[in-house]
């Protein structure tokens, strides 16, 4: 703490070669790994590792909506819950949701709302519980991008995965997917998520100072890293599900065909001192 | 509930309508609404102003005390935004704790306002580590029409433009204006089917598929973004947005600088 | 805060002239201003200026009670929420309902309970908004004041408009409408509400010390008070409602017709630095 | 629930009874029901009192501590009074945060002792806008039949008066009583249709269409009224009924003030 | 609070002869006194005063479950809610349930609902209420058993009373019923319930440190213990109900009769500056 | 909800097993299920495990932080549990404050903790009176299958021994392990009929009647005993129990140890 004001003057986030403090070049993600089908209770789980970030998703669901006034006759409830744990930031954080868990939670249920096919199920919801276990910024990409591989492994049927990476601007430079040190010193921020298949943006938020141009730069880097994270999560959904899932996400999933996972597939039970 | 539900006709209405250029309240699609500003309503509070945008109408108190810094901020005041969205406001409205709605609708008018700096907040600093001016902006919405995330940004700007920090009060020499350095505008364009409307209506909003607020400073740079609502945008659609916000913002400015 | 003490020993509330620091006499309202109709999603409103005091009131229903159980099968219940904005007092306020608030809801609440006819609206309530935007002492009468004019245009059938006003006792003299210092540092504060045709108290609360002599020149002053704020609520529904309402007024209204507004009657929409 | 409605002709006997000046535990209309007072009933407070107002039965304990004072009133001690209505002591109480009606009686019972200076909280400040005193008056309502006001009313006066302030646990020197100068009493009375019924009980609290508690001082002067329930009194009735309070009051006195 | 160290090192608790501080020897309980039947809106009631211990109990029901989506349609709800008045303690308990009084009620509430005959009443809840006036070290165990005799007051029928003690250990010797400061500065406490006839333990906890041995002794003295208590109420329900609950209490009480009290039986309206 | 109610003929089949000493998944009745720890696996927190008791997985994660000791306890550092049962882990579990059961759950766990002085508490004050370390000890729960007791203890356990306190990054010298002097070990057996089954499985412990849990230290003593359920034990049961609680925990204690 008695060094943060010279931190603020000083802190050069991109070196004189452009590496960035951890070596990444401008375009490069941090190192990411996603593993489907981790919970036993759980229709639909996932976990992801992203840099620093260590976060679990669940999915419940279509199941009967509680309490009954919030039942839509038409369509499902798409409902998320983001949630960090007292652990996973420097400062322990009171359990309970903040402002900012709450607005995450607003956007992100909003954004798999637009791929579900909830007309298919009245009067249920999906719900989709994601926890931060440790964060390192981008914990809203993370979460998506794990939520997203645990609503596949649940079945619950969708157009398609939605895929999310964010983009910034440290010392005046567009860089792409933004750890936490460059976050918090950097000077502007921009989560996106997108339907790759389409290219349709479902979340978009910013914050800080970008010019017009370099927000499309920003968008030009978020927009091609969502292309090799769309890959990573389809590989882990054909990990855990060997070939059927991956025929069909060859194809658009049929709408009233709900995935199932292959009944005999053990699950892990335990994991390494890494894993989860 | 059922004026909640607005029917498929109306719905069409609208639609066939704007796909003509047109709107039901006569404006061009991208075209805001009437904005008026009334600054330093409230004497109780140090700034203050209250906003129409069409019939939307809200009321917006700042009021300054001294207080401890952040840690991780030792040298900056602290701003806090809240927004009320009290019954009075509209029949969907329920007295109680903020619903995730009024959360997003603040946090998303507090980071225009702190990303873009308007306000000097190291300037906000009394003693580092010690003591700082705390700015609470208390928004008020009276009676809502439609697009909340412009109005209570308009009435936030007006209302810090117009406060004066009561120093003298607190035994810190002078009263001075806050000092504002940026002047924020936040446009927002609803998407229903593939048109794009800005500043929707409340009929306009309850129809629309999509929803993206744009805050642009008196350069046109972005300075906060928001996307709502279960719909999608596709590239395109988002940078026609921008541009847009960026030459209605340019309209709104001079609005919420005059005293 | 320095000078309290001395403030609380020196303080003289009434000049060697009998007049008030403010320049009224013991028996002088302060300015009060009231407008119907201020609000469009409400079914009813009115704004007060009462001294430095700037209220709003609105008025929904009579509408289906939420939520059911509340519902009584006999008639409407009449609930009021009275409320301050944080900013208007001068120690902000945080949001949400003090004991005061509450305490305040429920005598009003009671005060209009007994002149609406609720018998012909089973199972609704009748729901009425009192913000305090700037408060100077004496907000619960300038709310229910407004609030009674918000009633009538809503169109809720009332035996008659409610009035309120509030006297005090600021050295030892016996004084009408107390603001802000003199509430303070006064002796006692008496605030009441009347139905103003028949003379019935609906409202009355009294903390100080007042002899019962005392007692009697207070509301003496505060019931001949009322006529003059009864003819301000009436004046305020004659301008929104040019004919109709004040020939209404001249008698009792017909408990079957609620007061409808003129429908092509424009609603103000813009104000002046000073209005609402 | 249904124990919560009266039904029709229980109000028509209770009304006709009374129009013949009788009600139907037998008392006068304008006669209290029995009061007893035992004090210092709990060990572990600095003063305590037990009630009985007829069958209705509350406990009042008083705890001090040493705090600051409020910045505006920085020579005073602070007083706080809370009421709990909990489910033991009546059918229809639940347990959670108080509700508006819990919230008016502990306003209008600290009123009656605030407004009349019973305690003078002066000399419950140790050193000027330092440290006071801190008087809590917790009020647990044990057995509900009718008229808490009063009865907490009592149990609040008579704890205060049981009451040894700790100082020398504090080390602020000896224990002492506390300081109590004035004597208030809470008089309630009801109105049912044109009548007025001092004292209700629960049946007659029940069918009720007005309230009107007034608080008195040892001069009969008034310190604090609060009008409940949604009929309305004429001002006669009010006279009539402060008249009443002051003569109850003087009755009742007494009690409150023997230890 | 200067001498607390001091305290916490100095402090014996058993005297060289053998003797607590308060007089008793090792298996000697604190002196208790029950009275049933103390309020009049509860069906049932019961008071105690065990050492320094003042707990009140009542019971309503069983009454219609509320919320109804509470109701179990096979068996009664048996639900306590102990709770500490704010100026039972030393210092000043904010209102409302704490972390201990939650677990305390959901154990109680264990503890009843394996003797109460819950299959007769479907959909009911018969609701327990302990409240402490005065706490000195024990107060769940006061609590429990004066709400048995409470339980038997409303009616309800039961198996058997239940009936509680706690044994703990002090200056390493194996003490029955420690009182507060014994519980601050001694070892172990170890509270249980038992129902007398058949000897059914339906509340055990336990903390500190005790050797198996040093349990199987506490156990001892707290078995025995309930024998003498268990009298007590059975004591307080005679004086109660002179002839009838006695002659009750020889045999089980038959399932489908509950006992009634007599109801010309006068209950005490008024009490000593000791009683309640 | 229809989930967990267990069918009586489930009921009735995994006690006709247990009557000839079997269980489902194969264990002797008095054989816990394999228990799996992972320790750091949390980088943000001072100290943490990920245990796994069958399927049942919890995440503990230990925060530490620099805080006023209680008034009475001026020489011992501060300890505080919280359990989250999160809607993830079980479709029965509900976002919100938490409740009973997530309260008893963590009590318990924390009397394990704290009466077998298993951190010499003392060992963190760092002034007395003024400044000690808080433990903050934070469960996770993420997948219940059965005996939440068991599983929070061993995550418990296993996250403080892998602790680092963080005295540098406070001025407070190097930074230094937990001093870990006591090993507690819970065990929880379930009781169906006449029948007791140790560490039960989630299908168990919905059918058990009661429920025991005894946590023993190295040398077999009792430190802390929680029993749970609306059934009852003879005292003979509660003796049988508490023997086979000191065996399994003397089993189940390496793996508690093992860094």
């Amino acid at each position: 703490m008695e060094d943060i004001e010279h931190i603020e003057k000083e802190m050069k986030l991109i070196n004189s070669d452009g590496r960035r403090l951890d070596g990444r070049s401008f375009d490069e993600l941090r190192p990411i790994r996603i593993e489907a089908g981790v919970l036993r209770r759980a229709d639909g789980s996932a976990y992801i590792e992203w840099g620093g970030n260590k976060v679990l998703a669940a999915v419940y669901g279509p199941r009967e909506a509680h309490p009954r006034h919030l039942q839509d006759p038409a369509r499902a409830l798409v409902q998320c819950r983001y949630n960090m744990a007292p652990f996973s930031v420097s400062d322990r954080k009171r359990p309970g949701p903040d402002r900012r868990s709450v607005e995450i939670s607003k956007v992100i249920s909003e954004a798999f709302s637009s791929v579900v096919f909830k007309e298919q199920f009245p009067r249920t919801s999906v719900d989709i519980f994601i926890e931060v276990l440790q964060a390192d910024a981008g914990t809203r990409c993370a979460g998506l991008t794990a939520a997203s591989v645990a609503l596949a492994d649940a079945g619950v049927p969708m157009r398609d995965l939605v895929t999310s990476c964010a983009s910034g601007k440290i010392d005046d430079v567009v860089c792409l997917d933004l750890n936490k040190d460059e976050d918090n010193f950097g000077d502007a921020d921009c989560p996106m998520a997108i339907v790759p298949r389409t290219g349709d943006v479902v979340l978009l938020q910013m914050d800080g100072h970008l010019t017009y141009d370099e927000f499309q730069k920003a968008m030009g880097l978020s927009i091609d890293a969502t292309k090799r994270i769309y890959e990573m999560q389809r590989d882990a959904l054909r990990r855990r599900y060997s070939v059927t899932l991956e025929d069909i996400l060859k194809e658009a999933p049929p709408a009233a065909a709900p995935v199932e996972p292959e009944p005999e597939q053990p699950r892990e039970d335990d994991f390494g001192p890494e894993g989860i | 509930m059922s004026e909640e539900i607005v029917s498929e006709l109306m719905r069409a209405h609208v639609y066939r309508l704007a796909s003509t250029g047109q709107r039901v309240d006569g404006r061009r699609l991208d075209e805001p609404r009437k904005v008026s500003v009334a600054r330093s309503f409230v004497k109780t509070a140090e700034g203050s102003a209250r906003v129409k945008l069409g019939n939307t109408d809200v009321l917006v108190g700042i009021k300054m005390s001294v207080g401890e810094p952040y840690p991780d901020t030792p040298n900056t005041g602290v701003l806090s935004t809240s927004v009320e969205l009290i019954p009075m406001a509209s029949p969907t409205f329920e007295a109680g704790p903020p619903r995730p709605d009024a959360i997003e609708l603040a946090r998303v008018v507090d980071r225009g306002i702190r990303e873009s700096k308007m306000v000097n907040m190291e300037r906000l600093c009394i003693t580092p580590k010690e003591k700082v001016w705390i700015l609470f902006i208390d928004i008020h919405v009276l009676d809502y029409d439609g697009n909340l995330f412009d109005a209570c940004s308009y009435g936030a700007v007006a209302a810090l433009s117009s406060t004066i920090a009561p120093a003298k009060g607190q035994g810190l020499g002078d009263d001075f204006p806050l000092p504002v350095e940026h002047w924020p505008v936040s446009v927002t364009t609803a998407k229903i089917k593939d048109l794009l409307l800005v500043d929707p209506s409340l009929d306009e909003e309850r129809m629309a598929d999509a929803r993206l607020t744009v805050t642009t400073d008196e350069n046109g740079d972005i300075r906060a973004m928001q996307k709502g609502l279960s719909g999608s945008f596709t590239y395109e659609e988002v940078k026609r947005i921008i541009e847009t916000a960026q030459r209605v913002g340019r309209d709104i400015r001079p609005l919420l600088q005059s005293s």
